[in-house]
């Protein structure tokens, strides 16, 4: 599913000799032959906005999630690690990142900004989606630190993060893969709300404009459902594809989960 | 949970069910209109304009005259006359017989107190006014004489009816706070409607049947309520104008060509431009900055502009590409033919390409685009504010026209606070503006916006291009001092101002923003229109517009069969 | 006879096919008998025990019987298995420390199991309590979460909760390895105690200290790679075992008489093989120091060269002949 | 048990200032000048914009320097005063905030309240039902991944213009004002319904599967397995491991309050329902502070409070956390 979409991304701007949003056609017009998706408003192909705003979902997933996840492992890790105070402080960081409405925080930073690029808010996004990776880095790393061979380690005189990063973190991978994807998945999901209340980028296509953009020119009541319905199903098929792919490697890595 | 909260509700409506639809409004006495109010109703304070709730200025509160743009012509409102009766002296005739909705007289004292809160308080809008006003002399209850350190007979004109009276009796006892920053819960008007409720998505209004004019004019406004709705998105109004849910809808709704077709609406016009025109879209350039510093440079944008496409795609036809003095169709008979004749732009690639070469802008390091003559490249934004799609769609096509002359020109979407951060301060290279272009009785407001004086780092309504010119200043002050009827002064006045206004372009006119205004005949019908057997109102609930005549318009409703 | 166990043979599935944990078992266990188990970890003696009272997925049944005081009990069956589980078998498993419901008072626990297997909980009671001052726990711990006791208390806890209903067979699987010494001693004596008391009619320890079975076992399996090695009396075990393997573990462990450390069985050399596709003939032959030809080809069978002393080897048999 | 809850509060206290001194700090960084935003609206004559920008600028005391504009904000944050919107002058924020709360709770309590409930149940009743949990799950991991927004705007599509059967903006119609009758409470339940049910949607698929999970694992707990050893039926081992599996789902719920106010937010806006979430990105587009701010600090104490009240639970229903000897403080 993930790689269908990945795959429409790469080969679609190749699929449409549109630009997103040149005026191509006449207005309004629901899916043909020569427009698969139909048409806005003003004419603009729907389907070349769709595979063009396929891209920034992927580009923020993986800024977004990916710096989310790192952030996550450095705190999950040094707290988990190193526990004592240095957890205890992490720790109620991590409370209080996790307690605040980051999404309502988001919401002021990306006002803050008068011009805004998807690359930004991915960052944005990363930066305040850390909170759930780190507690759950955390706890594995606290149930890996007692092992007999980071014991070892330790004894062989090993500096902590040579520590962490030889020793726990490949013990890990599985798990850091399946936060990844998860965290993934979220920031796909905050970055088209923000798009859609028209707080994402002020320039270029997503999936989250496209439909702050039909529901702003009214295509519900128009009725013209081609406009909004594939932006949002695209990004419940690719976060739900993920979760899945998540559980089949959830189920693959602890065999208690697995159904027999 | 939820259960508990509805059986506990639903017991206190089993106690309170002896009111039960005292509160429903009959929809055949019902008008239901939107377009103004961009929040939930929160001001009833006609001293602070633009935050009042639809109506409070104009069917709540009311001004001396009425004014209507469309036939030029002054009526008198609260006053019974007015005159100059020297110079720099005006002599006020309030008219008899009106009451507050609170049952007092309205006399000359409530003028002469409502004049003078500008007097006292700096907050007031219309402190300014006293620079040139210097004292209002009460004559007797009825009459009142204005004297003048300086007449300047245009703005006059325009506080004769936008300036709305209140109530001497109440008001002079409030803190200077309470004027000039109070909410005015329960306002006592004169007008022809009554405070009745809020909500946090609408203002209703209920008929005052005690309303002076019913006596003394006769008028009698047609629907008992009013319930005015904001904006909470063209995508609800226009669900509710299909579902005949709402009778007047006075905002940008996309594609209302087709609802007009489909027989959903009626607008002003039966086919494009569908409306009247409110206002003028500008483009302002940015003269601190290079280029646009430089006269041939923003004329060879004006050539690049191809208005009509942003009127096709943009708007869908729903405005007019604007004369190129810009000034709106009410004021034609100010245009000065030949000026525009000789002076005058349309879209015209090649045109503005051949000003770009002979000015000496040419394409050196071949990107495609042209460096200015000194050889520095050419990098310039246009901004408008993010989430107003058709301007967001206009300033796309602008773009492109410019690049395709060789201009690098490219569209950017900041906030609203950006925008307007970016419009005051002078940091943008361009963007479109029309805050101050709104139709009124007299050009020199329209001028007086765009040729604003002095410049200054902030330039808080007017002249964003920071066009800084004696001369044009002058006139435009001139303007302003000639009489209101004596046309031909204003018509001499104004060419001369047209003449240097074309040769620099210090801004751009594009496009007449419509008065937007989709009427619904399901319940109300007989709506103001270009149709000979209609009557012939800016059929409008903005504020300001009621005092333009829609105030007549409501009067001259009638329940659809 | 408590227990016979015929040819049992009980596979683990996973992905990448059959391990064989427990490749076909025959033994008995006498009445009043306390039959130790002992082996390397991974040698199928906890899969024993499972398969005798808790045999579900992955692990799948694949042959043999088991008959309890001459009632075959049809363990491939979840369902039909849970009239003898509790009553007639039972087991205080390996994680008796965290085997009870963490967010339930012990007692109420207890009443809510009896309760769900028709057992009249009033009447239990008191003996219930006789056998808390046995293991010399307070009555208070009946309304205390498990979480307020400690190891020790906990394990003695399950092990009564185990035996109340009497059954016939109790399987303690590593019931000692968690803890220290003295308290494995306590544990162990308990074992016995129970048996004596006929808590338990007969008992299987599992273990892999052989030395906690010299304490209390009357007889001793030695298990390897899913098979039995060698069975006899504890005394024969320790003092003249025939197996190699069970040689090998018994000269690891410090001679007799001296105080027994926790000696693991770890001192024998190699590793005991996948038993994904065990290898042809003696499982134990690469690690065995008299293995010749013949063991690598042909299995040797569990057989009782002495009376009540069986052994599976090759060399032994051939010394017999 | 002290030290727990000591911890918490510290961190809520913690938590609260942090919360409190960026909602101060974010929106004076903003671009842009409220009054200029202010006046922008008002069209007035240039000149008179001139003079009103200096007096209002004096008037929201935006002339005093920075560092006393931060002490006066928690001066007057403790007389309960959130200052004066901007956007809707001359209102008094609170007096605002206070008018759209009512809507927030109306919609997001009983949402949140029963997709949990109902989630749980579901969840626990799928896990280890073979045919409902091939089905359920991946239709569950969809609803969870699918934008709030959009099942809304679906929702909105289908009920609202389709089939025309629930109106898909504001709170009550508009041919009433607020008042007690059978109709009102008709007209206002009908208008909640949409919202409510997009809300409830997609949360309830995120507790299904969480609960699904969970309960997994507790079935495979070491306490399962000795109640099954020890022939304990079904029911049993399914009861205690779904009482147990509750609690992670508690701290879940505590964790997910940001989410999912995130989510009431953009409901509101797809319907128009006239809560904070509403309030708040008028707020953000118009510029106003002290709104924004008001809003913001609304939405924290909000959270921070349901997360206390959690705790408070999390400690009555889990003996553990009681007894004191928490290991790990959610």
């Amino acid at each position: 599913m993930v790689l269908f979409f990945l795959v429409l991304t790469i080969v679609g701007p190749l699929l449409t000799d549109f630009a997103p949003d040149d005026y191509v056609g006449p207005r309004a017009r629901p899916p043909s032959s020569e427009y698969w998706f139909g048409t806005t408003t003003f004419g603009q192909d729907v389907f070349t906005q769709f595979v063009y705003g396929l891209f920034p979902a992927f580009l923020i997933g993986l800024i977004g999630g990916g710096l989310a996840t790192l952030i996550g492992m450095i705190i999950g890790f040094l707290a988990g690690y190193r526990g004592g105070i240095v957890d205890e402080f992490l720790n109620m960081f991590t409370n209080i990142v996790l307690v605040i409405p980051t999404f309502a925080l988001l919401l002021i930073i990306a006002a803050y900004l008068t011009v805004r690029g998807f690359f930004v808010e991915a960052i944005f996004i990363g930066f305040t989606a850390w909170p759930w990776a780190a507690r759950a880095i955390r706890a594995q790393t606290f149930s890996l630190r007692s092992r007999d061979f980071v014991d070892l380690a330790r004894i062989s005189g090993m500096s902590p993060l040579k520590i962490i990063f030889t020793e726990i973190a490949p013990n890990m991978m599985s798990y850091l893969v399946m936060v990844f994807i998860l965290q993934f998945g979220g920031a796909i999901l905050i970055a088209a709300t923000l798009d859609f209340i028209g707080l994402g980028p002020t320039t270029g296509i997503s999936l989250g404009l496209m439909m702050n953009n039909a529901v702003l020119w009214g295509a519900l009541h128009l009725g013209m459902w081609w406009w909004f319905i594939p932006p949002g199903a695209a990004i419940a098929a690719i976060v739900g594809a993920l979760y899945i792919t998540n559980v089949g490697l959830d189920e693959v890595f602890n065999p208690k989960l697995r159904e027999m | 949970m939820f259960k508990k909260i509805t059986l506990l509700v639903l017991l206190i409506v089993f106690l309170f069910s002896g009111m039960a639809f005292a509160q429903v409004y009959e929809r055949s006495e019902t008008i239901y209109t939107t377009g103004t109010m961009w929040g939930p109703p929160s001001s009833w304070n006609p001293i602070t304009p633009w935050a009042v709730a639809t109506g409070t200025r104009g069917l709540c509160y009311e001004s001396l005259f009425l004014y209507d743009p469309l036939t030029d012509e002054y009526t008198p409102w609260l006053a019974e006359s007015g005159e100059w009766v020297s110079s720099n002296v005006y002599e006020l005739k309030v008219r008899k017989g009106i009451r507050w909705s609170d049952g007092a007289m309205f006399t000359a004292d409530d003028v002469k107190f409502t004049f003078e809160l500008g007097k006292n308080y700096e907050g007031v809008f219309y402190s300014t006014m006293w620079k040139w006003l210097t004292d209002v002399e009460k004559v007797n209850d009825y009459t009142l004489k204005f004297h003048f350190s300086k007449a300047l007979y245009q703005e006059w004109g325009n506080v004769m009816y936008t300036m709305m009276m209140v109530p001497n009796h109440i008001w002079k006892d409030r803190t200077e706070e309470e004027v000039t920053a109070g909410a005015n819960e329960n306002p006592v008007g004169s007008g022809a409607y009554l405070y009745e409720s809020h909500g946090a998505d609408r203002m209703v209004w209920v008929r005052n049947d005690k309303w002076w004019a019913t006596d003394l004019l006769g008028l009698k406004p047609a629907p008992k309520r009013m319930v005015d709705l904001i904006n909470a998105s063209n995508n609800v109004s226009l669900g509710m104008v299909l579902k005949g849910e709402l009778d007047l809808s006075n905002n940008f709704l996309p594609g209302v060509a087709d609802l007009v077709n489909w027989g959903y609406v009626t607008t002003f016009y039966p086919e494009a431009p569908y409306m009247l025109s409110a206002n003028t879209a500008f483009l302002f350039m940015n003269l601190t900055k290079k280029p646009m510093d430089d006269p041939a440079f923003r004329r060879a944008v004006s050539f690049a502009i191809n208005v009509n496409q942003i009127v096709n795609i943009a708007y869908a036809n729903l405005v007019e590409a604007t004369d190129p003095t810009g000034l709106l169709p009410t004021w034609s008979k100010y245009i000065d033919k030949d000026v525009v004749e000789k002076l005058g732009f349309s879209y015209n690639p090649e045109q503005a390409k051949a000003i770009l070469a002979d000015a000496g802008y040419k394409d050196v390091d071949g990107d495609g685009f042209v460096e200015a003559p000194d050889g520095s490249k050419i990098e310039l934004s246009i901004i408008v504010p993010f989430g107003w799609t058709d301007w967001m769609e206009s300033i796309k096509i602008i773009a492109k026209g410019c690049q395709t002359v060789g201009i690098n020109l490219k569209a950017e979407y900041p906030d609203f606070g950006g925008y307007t951060a970016k419009l005051y301060g002078g940091t943008f290279d361009m963007g479109i503006n029309n805050f101050g272009s709104q139709v009124s009785n007299t050009p020199w407001t329209f001028y007086d916006w765009l040729f604003r004086t002095p410049v200054q780092a902030q330039m808080n309504n007017g002249n964003f291009s920071r066009y800084d010119n004696e001369k044009i200043f002058d006139l435009v002050v001139e303007l302003d001092k000639t009489p209101i009827d004596d046309l031909a002064g204003m018509q001499e006045v104004i060419s001369q101002i047209q003449e240097i206004q074309l040769t620099d372009m210090p801004a751009i006119p594009l496009w007449y923003n419509g008065l937007w205004s989709q009427v619904s005949n399901a319940v109300w019908t007989n709506w103001p229109s270009a149709a000979e057997d209609t009557p012939n109102y800016l059929p409008c609930t903005w504020n300001n517009y009621w005092e333009m005549g829609a105030v007549f318009m409501l009067c001259e409703l009638e329940l659809a069969k | 006879m408590a227990l016979q166990v015929e040819n049992l043979k009980v596979y683990y599935q996973t992905l990448k096919g059959d391990v064989k944990a427990l490749d076909g078992t025959t033994f008995t266990v006498e009445d009043g008998e306390i039959m130790g188990l002992a082996g390397e970890s991974g040698c199928g003696k906890s899969t024993l025990n499972n398969s005798l009272i808790l045999l579900k997925p992955p692990m799948r049944f694949v042959g043999g019987k088991a008959k309890l005081d001459n009632e075959e009990l049809p363990v491939w069956d979840m369902q039909k298995m849970n009239n003898f589980r509790f009553k007639k078998i039972s087991t205080i498993p390996q994680y008796a420390m965290d085997a009870m419901n963490p967010t339930r008072k012990i007692g109420k626990m207890t009443s809510e199991l009896l309760g769900s297997r028709k057992i009249d909980f009033k009447s239990i009671l008191p003996e219930l309590k006789r056998r808390l001052d046995l293991v010399e726990l307070s009555h208070d711990v009946m309304n205390m979460y498990p979480i307020e006791l400690s190891g020790g208390m906990k394990q003695r806890m399950v092990m009564v909760l185990s035996t109340l209903l009497n059954p016939s067979l109790l399987i303690a699987d590593e019931i000692t390895s968690a803890l220290d010494v003295s308290t494995q001693k306590a544990v162990a004596k308990m074992l016995v105690e129970f048996r004596d008391r006929e808590f338990v009619k007969s008992l299987i320890v599992i273990t892999h200290d052989i030395s906690i079975l010299y304490q209390i076992a009357d007889g001793i399996m030695i298990m390897y790679a899913g098979k039995l090695a060698e069975k006899a009396s504890t005394e024969v075990i320790i003092n003249s075992p025939r197996h190699p393997y069970t040689k090998l573990l018994i000269s690891s462990l410090p001679d007799i008489g001296i105080k027994y450390s926790q000696k693991k069985l770890t001192g024998i050399p190699g590793k005991p093989p996948l038993l994904l596709d065990p290898p042809t003939g003696c499982r134990f032959r690469e690690r065995c120091p008299v293995a010749f030809e013949k063991c690598l080809n042909e299995e040797p069978p569990f057989i009782e060269i002495e009376k009540g002393h069986f052994i599976a080897c090759w060399k032994e048999f051939e010394k017999n002949a | 048990m002290k030290r727990y809850f000591a911890r918490k509060l510290l961190i809520y206290l913690l938590t609260f200032f942090f919360a409190v001194t960026i909602d101060w700090l974010i929106p004076r960084f903003m671009p842009g000048n409220p009054v200029q935003n202010l006046l922008a609206r008002a069209a007035l004559r240039a000149e008179a914009a001139e003079v009103m920008y200096g007096y209002f600028t004096r008037a929201f005391g935006l002339d005093v320097p920075i560092w006393q504009q931060y002490l006066n904000f928690w001066n007057a944050l403790f007389h309960g005063d959130l200052g004066i919107s901007v956007y809707l002058f001359p209102q008094p924020v609170i007096k605002i905030i206070m008018r759209a709360v009512p809507y927030d709770i109306f919609l997001l309590l009983p949402a949140i309240l029963l997709s949990w409930i109902a989630g749980n149940k579901f969840g626990a009743f799928a896990a280890r039902t073979k045919w409902l949990d091939n089905t359920v799950l991946p239709f569950g991991y969809i609803l969870t991944a699918t934008p709030y927004m959009w099942l809304g705007i679906l929702l909105a599509w289908v009920f609202g213009l389709v089939l025309g059967i629930f109106p898909i903006s504001g709170a009550y119609s508009l041919a009433m004002a607020p008042h007690f009758s059978w109709i009102f409470i008709w007209s206002t339940l009908r208008h909640w319904f949409l919202p409510f049910a997009s809300l409830f949607l997609v949360m309830f698929g995120g507790w299904a599967i969480g609960m699904r999970n969970m309960i997994i694992y507790e079935l495979e707990a070491d306490y399962s397995h000795y109640l099954e050893a020890l022939g304990a039926p079904r029911k049993l081992i399914r009861k205690y491991a779904f009482r147990n599996a509750i609690l992670p789902q508690i701290t879940g719920l505590a964790l997910q309050l940001g989410v999912i106010v995130a989510g009431a937010l953009v409901t509101e806006i797809v319907f128009s329902y006239p809560g904070i979430g509403y309030l708040i990105l008028a707020a953000i587009q118009n510029q106003d502070y002290f709104l924004i701010q008001g809003c913001f600090l609304f939405i924290i104490v909000g959270v921070l409070l349901a997360n206390f009240a959690i705790d408070i639970i999390y400690v009555i229903v889990d003996p553990r956390t009681r007894i004191g000897m928490a290991g790990e403080t959610a």
